[in-house]
């Protein structure tokens, strides 16, 4: 069982509230209790971040994700127009299949996590805190944090266009 | 030896000269029109001239050989193959043969082709023959004789298809030259063959190989059989003979020329020249005469009944051709020779005097219409009776000497049972030459009335030239042949057939004996014509009721050219038809379009996973994904 | 078997998840959220190796960081997109997009 | 080296590239102004045409090695040089190239009516890739020649062809593509192996026919080459698209792919195979000449059946090239029999003359009578005597009667599969029988005959030749007189480079068979065999 | 400029970067937008001067993965080496800013008439490409899967755009979403896998996987489930980049319903910064453990090179067909990468180098030339409305018919070095009978290709297809564009000697130099 600092029938409450939210997700038929399990979900995620020794990650989850991410897919579905009916409108005709692989993807996947032999227990005491976090981020990973705010840009200006729908003048 | 500078000359103008008339008359030869004949016929007078010139110079020079290679004709690696010429005693035999025959051809072809839509097309390919023909004979290799010999073949396909329009002709020429080809096949391995022996294809190379024993036994009757394999073609031997009645179809006097006295009789010459290498070949002397003796009575036997004119001397063609091979078959290859020789006198005057006898009746050809020609056309009339005779082997007549020598020969020799078929073909020739005289002079005119009135004496241009034929027919036997093989020409030809032994002749004795039989037996088939034709006029209808399939067999040329349209020839056809319908069009093409077709049809069965639908496509992906990774899981996992 | 295997477990689990709701929800939204999950699961296996793999510790956390904000940007992008179509053809239902296939 | 230390004119690049200027010109010209093309194409060809008749003059057959070689940096990353170069093998097919360049720019004077500026284009293009392919000496400048050639002819039967011209263009793009590709990988192959083991990248054919490689590798790169020259010649049963690229072809096309296309095959076999991989020459050589012996029948055999005129004389193409392929590999079957091969050549070059005049006739009669049908045709020789005349020069030449050119090569080639084996050499020769049968019955069918209504058919109104066909005619009739009677002239340029390969091949000989002893025992015992 | 001077060695990304900036403030300010084009052009070439000017600085070519195959010293890799090892920028990166550069300023001389006859928003186009190239460059400038794995979604985001760019077209936002849908799904498996590289090792940079793998392999771990997952998490990102089969099935979608010159850009730029991409990850991080994630390849290679051809074949739709095309293209490429991986030579990935750049030319040509004949007639990509183009017209068809040619491989063309250079690479790996399918294919291929020109110039075109010129839009653009592409295509066709230098020169290392 994962040890650590925290006890750990703490991973087997997060894990089972990740895993129960995720279903959620893709399970709901209501496309909105689909959204507040997502949120849910994604609240689950930055606990595990927190018991992870990173809290950094944990608050940045909750602002984006939680704050910011399920906020905009809520206004999406509020823009769109919600079917309602049976199981066969939401779900399509390759549900079955899907489930099959992902399920024989699942499979094959725990079995290689458990019996793997690759890792090592790190030293904990060297996780990083906050503060060097942030030199690491202005020194060595200055230039993804570049790219990625490119890639705001790009996918802002993005948004706009395909959103707004204007004609250029000649 | 290399011969003088005269010689030289007269041996590269002999073929050449005919060749120039050939290229010329070709090219201008329509311009000329009705006086095209010009100046083909003063080249073959030269050649022919020149060609006395070559005998006169070989019978001044009897124990040498005249040799001159002009310039390499092939040289590729040890293969080497000149250019060159050679004169011998032989030679000078035969290019008399040729010159001389060839230039009264040509005379006589002024007259018989005279009007023809073709007429200078005729001579040019006359001339071609005659070059070839020289270049045949004066060849001092097997290469430059080959050349010669598809040559003529050429010019025989030219010319029997003269008439090109007529189905018959073309089919016939086609046929002669197919036909040939088969017997070609052998000559060309032979060669190889002889290549491979000796290093040389020249005769002398060659000779002087096999006289050392360079070349085993047993690749030496190869090559005698493969080289008689040529001869049989050429010389229409069984059986590859079928193609030499249907080359009638041509003017007769190219049947005069070509298929009687020249170039049929290549194939002999050919086996003669090769007589350094077919007298170690026991084998392959039996095989010459056995075919040749089997050929002679198998066309006597076909000549009885066949109602075309020159049909009938095309098969009594071969069966003298039959009778030469039994000769060289035999050992008796100066008797051959001397047969070659008379032979190609008497029977171009035979077709030369049914071509007059065509060129009378306004085109027919068919005995049963013809008849009572004797008074209307004497001139024609005699000098076939003196060929006729010459042929059936009357005495004194060229005819009988050399016959007579050979069925000696064969008596002699021990060949008992081929000295009697032999007589048996005496007998048969006799019968059906006369036949042919009776059914053609004598009796009543059978002809439309409208024929009858136009049957006028063939002009002087013709008529010469059957006289000036008919007095060797008559006279050559008793200048050159006689004593029997001891004559004139057996010392002329010594130098060639150098090892040759025999008796003197005995007159009085087997020899004697033997001659007397013959004569008798030649007699006597006379006789039965006459019976036959003249007196008992039902008998033969009555015969041939009797004895049907005898008959019918001889009627049809014993069914060969059937037989051939089924065998070879069909089976030929079906078997590259079904190559080519089925083989290359269902199995190759097919394969290879099949191909095509079945990357084509893999594509369209595979363009339905191409749904359209996004998730599908992330299916593929994680599918895939996740297959890869049991895949290589179980793979490296093992 | 050490305590990084069962974080990374569980980000299987939840990844497969993840790839289940794209793989099977009409609803183009839905996916978008499907989407987002399976980068959860990501950023958790990041985290937790970051937790307790010796090694550069920093790199894995600011992975996931990164992560956050691609995935931000992705949802905006894939939100756009999914307006757009929405205007042509009045729909979100994945499997209606089947204009261009074969 | 430069241009000027070689021999001061590049005559092999002038040659070789004298109708791109042609090409330029016409473009220059531009469209709609189809005399011009014309003679502008008649006047480059004819230049390519005495500029490689000035070649073969100056050209020194007792030499051995390459003659007016150019060589300069190409490539100079991978060491690829503009190498030219002829050797006598190529120089007359260098010469036989520019003949049939002039003769079918002559030939399609009036043929072609639609877009004449790109086919004459085309045939510019083709001259450029097929005279580049015979002066090569450098591998991958052969290469891109050899592919190169493709694109035109490719266009050449796809637009100005038959009913099926897209079917038989395709076909016969995809053929040769598969071959020269598995080629072009043998290429890298053999290449390679040179620089892992000598360490020196080289592409130029003289360097790489002297090293020695590995059997493995020259099983498997032989195989390569020999399947890219065999779709080429094309050899038995690989030869289908030959028939259709003919048949819808235009006549230049025609006269192009039977002429030249189908040399480079056995160019290639010589230039690459022998010298390149001779120990798995020799291995294949009892294959390569029992299919060859297959194709010379196999072709004859269905040339009998044809009703097509274009057809018969595509399928009789087979049967000839089978006594190229049989020529030369039953010629380094045994030590130094140089007749086979030499043989070979010169039925390369005869085929050339003569095929080439075939399809000319074939297109001659087809402009007048708008069939190739022998069944529709026949007393033809009435109506167009000359014409007539022609073809029976030209098929009497192909069925190899001596004194033409058709013979003696053929002969050759037969003699060096005899001394290889009798057997072979037996059946080969029913070839020549058949050849016989074909091209005479052809003959009959369609020149010969009556078809007895002179007045119906409009066919009897038929002009025979003239001037210009005639012309066109001419030189081919006097090369196959000449090679007929005089084929010195063309073997002295052969001796030296067949000894060159020979000499190549003999050392695998002597390995294969244990000595010189043991080979001349063999040689025995195949004459013992008699 | 110092060697180790931070900046200078992102200079490049950095130019092409500000340019996008520069076009999108410009965007608001200029009247007529016909400039932008010519902002944007301007910019790429200045990366791409930049580049060449950096080319001779940079003496060591694919720097980090020569330490790990024996070549280069780790001093040496210090000096071009930046962010403490987030960015290898050497010579390998510089060719491959010069190729995305050129690609973009074709792409946008494509784009211009286009985009302005279909009264599309130019000034966020230019800047989204510019960005996508910023990526494309961050992709192979990246030696650590932070970094790469940013560079790839900065490349791959603003591309879900450009291919919805035609709002108004159905089609257009059809293939946007489906390339959004699929494109993101693959993204989060590739983060994944990378994740999942990084837990196996305790790294992100290129040479610290590198080191970690080898540290499992002395282990004798280098088979581990879970290496093997990575592995095949990564290559599945990878090949739905590339678009491999399995993972292709967007591409043909995709690729007929986008705007044509992001088609182009898509076929030509995307894949080949994919390649490069990854080639370095495979190469440099694991280039010694060829044998798990090479064999993957393999298969993927195989079934690449048979799908795209093979489905290739029933194509009627002209972009359809060239995206099956690229497909069957992306097959050919891999086998570089494995063969680099398996020889350990530098060979495989020159090859890969020159090939992107014939590539590049020969099918943004193509593409081009589709443009161009739909800038003149209506046209609706089809083979059959290609009939008789020979005839009415002529340029457009011969440079398709030479665009054609080259891209099934026939010499003097671009594209047949590249096919040859690529069998070498293989042969020399070892791989012949790879090379053989790959021929053999490539003859199935010539099939489709030679298609199109029997279309143009063996049929003729239906009665009223006359040419109807349109005057509003300028077509000089698409005409420069696909005239340099064909220059190009002829001209490193016959003289492919600088280029080959070029790509060879990339990967040496030039000790001293």
């Amino acid at each position: 069982m994962p040890g650590g600092d925290f006890h750990p029938w703490f991973f087997v409450i997060v894990a089972a509230w990740v895993l129960v939210c995720g279903l959620g997700v893709v399970l709901f038929r209501k496309i909105m209790y689909s959204a507040v399990s997502m949120v849910f979900c994604f609240l689950g995620v930055a606990f595990a971040y927190a018991l992870l020794n990173a809290p950094l990650v944990a608050i940045i989850q909750i602002l984006v994700y939680v704050g910011a991410i399920s906020i905009v897919i809520i206004f999406a579905i509020m823009l769109t127009e919600v079917q309602h009916g049976g199981y066969d409108l939401f779900f399509n005709r390759q549900t079955a299949i899907a489930a099959v692989v992902a399920l024989v993807g699942a499979a094959v996947l725990a079995f290689v996590a458990l019996s793997s032999d690759i890792g090592q227990i790190g030293d904990k005491s060297l996780t990083p805190g906050l503060r060097q976090l942030s030199r690491l981020i202005f020194d060595r990973y200055v230039f993804p944090f570049e790219l990625v705010s490119l890639v705001l840009v790009a996918a802002m200006i993005g948004a706009i266009v395909l959103a707004t729908r204007e004609k250029e003048r000649p | 030896m290399e011969g003088t500078g005269y010689m030289k000359i007269a041996v590269a103008l002999i073929p050449l000269l005919p060749l120039l008339g050939f290229i010329v008359t070709l090219l201008f030869g329509k311009r000329w029109g009705k006086h095209a004949h010009i100046f083909p016929v003063a080249m073959v007078t030269i050649s022919a001239v020149l060609s006395v010139y070559g005998f006169e110079w070989a019978f001044r020079h009897q124990e040498e050989t005249f040799v001159w290679n002009a310039f390499t004709w092939i040289a590729a690696g040890q293969f080497t193959v000149p250019w060159g010429f050679q004169v011998d005693t032989l030679t000078g035999v035969m290019l008399l043969v040729v010159g001389v025959i060839g230039m009264l051809v040509h005379y006589y072809s002024i007259g018989y082709m005279h009007g023809d839509e073709g007429y200078y097309r005729f001579f040019a390919y006359l001339n071609l023959f005659m070059f070839a023909m020289f270049v045949l004979i004066l060849a001092d290799s097997y290469l430059l004789l080959f050349l010669g010999w598809e040559g003529v073949g050429l010019c025989s396909y030219l010319l029997i298809s003269f008439w090109f329009r007529k189905k018959s002709a073309s089919q016939a020429g086609k046929k002669a030259f197919i036909v040939n080809r088969v017997g070609d096949f052998g000559f060309t391995l032979a060669m190889f063959a002889i290549f491979v022996a000796t290093g040389t294809l020249q005769f002398t190379g060659v000779f002087e190989a096999a006289e050392k024993g360079e070349i085993a036994p047993s690749l030496m009757t190869w090559i005698c059989l493969l080289l008689f394999t040529g001869a049989i073609g050429k010389s229409a031997q069984f059986p590859l003979h079928v193609w030499l009645p249907d080359a009638m179809e041509g003017p007769t006097p190219v049947s005069a020329l070509i298929h009687a006295a020249t170039m049929v009789n290549a194939g002999v010459y050919m086996v003669a020249r090769s007589y350094p290498l077919f007298i170690q070949s026991d084998t392959a002397m039996t095989v010459v005469m056995v075919v040749g003796i089997f050929t002679s009575i198998f066309a006597a036997y076909i000549a009885i009944t066949q109602n075309d004119i020159k049909k009938v001397i095309a098969y009594s063609t071969i069966s003298s051709l039959g009778l030469m091979f039994v000769a060289l078959g035999a050992g008796a290859w100066v008797a051959g020779i001397f047969y070659l020789f008379a032979h190609g006198f008497f029977k171009g005057l035979m077709f030369l005097c049914s071509g007059s006898v065509i060129h009378a009746m306004g085109g027919e050809q068919d005995m049963r219409k013809m008849g009572g020609l004797r008074k209307k056309i004497p001139i024609t009339f005699w000098t076939m009776l003196i060929g006729a005779l010459s042929m059936v082997g009357v005495i004194p007549f060229a005819g009988f000497w050399a016959k007579d020598e050979i069925l000696g020969a064969t008596f002699i020799d021990g060949y008992y049972l081929v000295w009697a078929v032999g007589l048996l073909i005496v007998l048969l020739t006799g019968i059906y030459v006369f036949r042919l005289i009776f059914l053609t002079f004598f009796g009543e005119n059978r002809s439309d009335a409208e024929v009858q009135a136009h049957i006028h004496e063939s002009p002087p241009v013709m008529t010469v030239p059957l006289i000036l034929l008919s007095i060797p027919a008559l006279g050559l036997g008793l200048l050159v042949g006689v004593p029997p093989e001891s004559g004139w020409l057996h010392g002329f030809l010594e130098p060639v057939f150098f090892d040759l032994e025999h008796e003197p002749f005995t007159w009085i004795g087997e020899g004697g004996a033997l001659m007397g039989v013959s004569l008798v037996l030649a007699l006597v088939g006379i006789a039965i014509a006459w019976w036959l034709y003249m007196r008992q006029t039902d008998v033969p209808g009555r015969i041939a009721e009797r004895v049907p399939w005898a008959y019918k067999a001889s009627l049809n040329k014993v069914y060969m050219d059937d037989i051939y349209a089924v065998v070879p020839v069909g089976a030929t056809l079906g078997f590259a038809g079904w190559l080519w319908t089925f083989v290359d069009a269902k199995i190759i093409d097919g394969a290879v379009n099949g191909i095509a077709l079945l990357w084509g049809w893999i594509g369209d069965r595979l363009r339905p996973i191409q749904t359209g639908r996004v998730q599908n496509y992330a299916l593929y992906v994680f599918g895939g994904m996740i297959a890869l990774v049991v895949v290589l899981a179980w793979v490296w996992g093992s | 078997m050490n305590a990084l295997y069962w974080w990374l477990l569980l980000s299987f689990l939840l990844f497969c998840i993840g790839a289940f709701g794209v793989l099977a929800r009409r609803n183009v939204i839905l996916v978008v959220m499907s989407l987002e999950i399976m980068l959860n699961a990501v950023n958790l296996a990041l985290v937790a190796t970051a937790n307790f793999r010796a090694g550069a510790k920093g790199a894995g956390t600011l992975f996931a960081l990164f992560i956050i904000v691609l995935a931000a940007a992705e949802v905006t992008v894939g939100l756009a997109i999914v307006i757009a179509n929405y205007r042509n053809r009045r729909t979100v239902q994945t499997d209606t997009f089947d204009e261009l296939k074969g | 080296m430069s241009w000027s230390d070689q021999i001061g004119f590049p005559l092999l690049s002038v040659i070789t590239f004298l109708p791109l200027a042609g090409v330029v010109l016409i473009l220059l010209v531009g469209r709609g102004k189809p005399v011009v093309y014309k003679v502008i194409s008649l006047i480059v060809t004819l230049a390519a045409f005495a500029l490689s008749a000035w070649m073969l003059f100056a050209f020194k057959t007792k030499l051995p090695g390459m003659q007016f070689a150019e060589n300069i940096s190409w490539i100079k990353p991978l060491n690829i040089r503009y190498g030219m170069g002829v050797d006598g093998i190529a120089a007359l097919l260098v010469f036989l190239t520019t003949l049939l360049g002039v003769i079918v720019i002559i030939a399609s004077w009036n043929y072609v009516k639609d877009r004449e500026l790109g086919f004459f284009v085309s045939l510019l293009l083709l001259q450029v890739g097929m005279v580049g392919v015979f002066c090569a000496t450098d591998l991958f400048l052969f290469y891109v020649f050899w592919e190169a050639m493709l694109i035109p002819m490719y266009f050449i039967i796809g637009v100005w062809g038959g009913p099926r011209r897209i079917y038989a263009a395709i076909k016969f793009f995809l053929f040769t593509l598969i071959g020269s590709l598995l080629m072009l990988l043998a290429i890298i192959a053999v290449v390679y192996y040179v620089k892992d083991s000598s360490g020196a990248l080289t592409f130029d054919i003289q360097a790489l026919s002297k090293v020695v490689y590995s059997y493995h590798l020259q099983f498997w790169a032989f195989l390569a080459f020999f399947v890219a020259f065999a779709i080429k010649v094309p050899m038995f049963p690989v030869h289908t698209w030959l028939p259709d690229a003919h048949v819808e072809a235009p006549t230049a096309g025609s006269v192009i792919l039977a002429g030249v296309l189908l040399k480079m095959g056995g160019y290639g076999m010589l230039r690459f195979c022998l010298p390149f991989f001779p120990d798995a020459a020799v291995t294949f050589v009892p294959w390569v000449v029992g299919l060859s012996v297959v194709a010379i029948v196999y072709g004859a055999l269905v040339s009998l059946m044809q009703k097509d005129l274009k057809k018969l004389v595509a399928y009789s193409s087979v049967s000839h090239m089978g006594f190229v392929t049989a020529g030369i590999f039953a010629g380094i079957a045994l030590v130094g029999n140089a007749a086979g091969i030499e043989g070979a050549i010169l039925v390369m070059l005869s085929h050339g003359f003569l095929t080439g005049a075939l399809f000319l006739m074939v297109g001659f009669i087809y402009e007048r009578t708008h069939t190739r049908l022998i069944a529709d045709m026949g007393s033809l020789a009435k109506p167009m005597p000359i014409a007539a005349g022609f073809l029976l020069f030209f098929a009497f030449g192909s069925l190899g009667l001596p004194g033409l050119s058709g013979f003696v090569g053929e002969f050759l080639s037969l003699f060096g599969v005899f001394e290889y084996s009798r057997w072979m050499a037996a059946v080969a020769a029913l070839g020549v029988i058949l050849a016989a049968a074909y091209l005479l019955w052809m003959f009959q069918r369609t020149m010969f005959n009556d078809r007895g209504d002179d007045e119906v058919k409009p066919s009897f109104a038929l002009k025979d030749l003239g001037l210009r066909e005639i012309v066109s005619l001419l030189p081919l009739v006097v090369f196959v007189i000449w090679m007929g009677v005089y084929p010195q002239t063309f073997l002295e340029f052969l001796h030296v480079p067949v000894q060159v390969i020979l000499h190549r091949v003999t050392p695998s000989l002597n390995d294969t068979s244990a000595g010189i002893g043991a080979l001349a025992q063999l040689v025995d015992s195949v004459r013992g065999l008699f | 400029m110092p060697l180790n001077n931070t900046v200078s060695v992102i200079l490049p990304g950095v130019v092409v970067a500000v340019a996008a900036i520069v076009v999108f403030l410009a965007d608001l300010f200029l009247k007529r937008k016909g400039g932008l084009a010519w902002i944007a052009v301007a910019g790429l070439l200045c990366g791409a001067a930049v580049a060449i000017g950096q080319w001779g600085q940079w003496t060591a070519g694919f720097a980090v993965w020569r330490v790990f195959t024996g070549g280069l010293t780790f001093g040496r890799r210090e000096a071009v080496v930046g962010f403490a090892g987030m960015i290898g920028h050497d010579r390998y990166a510089l060719y491959a800013v010069v190729l995305f550069c050129a690609i973009g300023v074709l792409a946008v001389l494509l784009s211009d008439a286009y985009l302005a006859r279909r009264q599309a928003a130019r000034g966020e186009f230019y800047g989204l490409l510019l960005l996508i190239v910023t990526g494309m460059i961050g992709m192979a400038i990246s030696t650590d899967i932070i970094a790469f794995f940013v560079s790839f979604e900065l490349m791959s985001l603003p591309t879900y755009i450009l291919a919805g760019y035609i709002w108004r077209d159905e089609k257009s936002t059809e293939a946007s979403l489906k390339y959004f849908v699929t494109g993101a799904f693959s993204s989060a498996i590739l983060a994944f896998g990378l994740a999942l590289l990084y837990a196996a090792t305790g790294a992100t940079t290129y040479s610290g996987i590198a080191a970690g793998l080898a540290g499992l392999q002395l282990n004798g771990l280098a088979a581990d489930g879970f290496l093997v997952v990575a592995f095949v998490l990564v290559v599945t990102g990878f090949g739905f980049k590339v678009s491999a089969v399995p993972f292709h099935s967007w591409a043909p979608d995709v690729y007929e319903g986008a705007p044509t010159p992001v088609t182009a850009f898509m076929a030509t730029g995307v894949k080949a910064a994919a390649f490069l991409g990854f080639a370095k990850l495979f190469l440099m991080a694991a280039g010694a453990d060829w044998t798990h994630w090479g064999h993957i390849m393999i298969i993927l290679a195989i079934l690449t090179m048979v799908v795209g051809n093979v489905l290739a074949l029933p194509q009627r739709n002209l972009k359809r067909m060239l995206a099956y095309s690229s497909i069957a293209h992306a097959g050919y490429l891999t086998l570089g990468i494995i063969a680099a991986g398996k020889s350990g030579d530098t060979l495989g990935v020159s090859a890969i180098l020159f090939y992107l750049a014939a590539y590049a030319l020969m099918n943004l040509g193509a593409f081009g030339v589709l443009i161009w004949i739909r800038a003149r007639r209506e046209y609706d990509y089809s083979l059959e409305g290609l009939a008789g183009l020979g005839r009415t017209l002529p340029w457009p068809a011969i440079l398709m018919a030479l665009f054609m040619v080259s891209l099934t491989g026939i010499p003097p063309t671009v594209g047949f070095w590249g096919k040859f250079y690529l069998f070498t690479a293989v042969i020399q790996a070892d791989l012949t009978w790879l090379a053989i399918i790959a021929v053999v294919m490539s003859a199935v291929s010539a099939y489709y290709y030679l298609r199109v020109v029997w279309y143009m110039y063996f049929r003729e075109a239906p009665e009223g297809a006359e040419v109807t010129e349109e005057v509003e839009s300028s077509q000089v653009g698409v005409i420069t564009a696909v005239t340099v592409a064909a220059l190009g295509v002829v001209l490193v066709g016959l003289f492919p000697g600088p280029l080959l230098d070029a790509a060879e020169g990339a990967l040496r290392l030039l000790i001293g130099g």
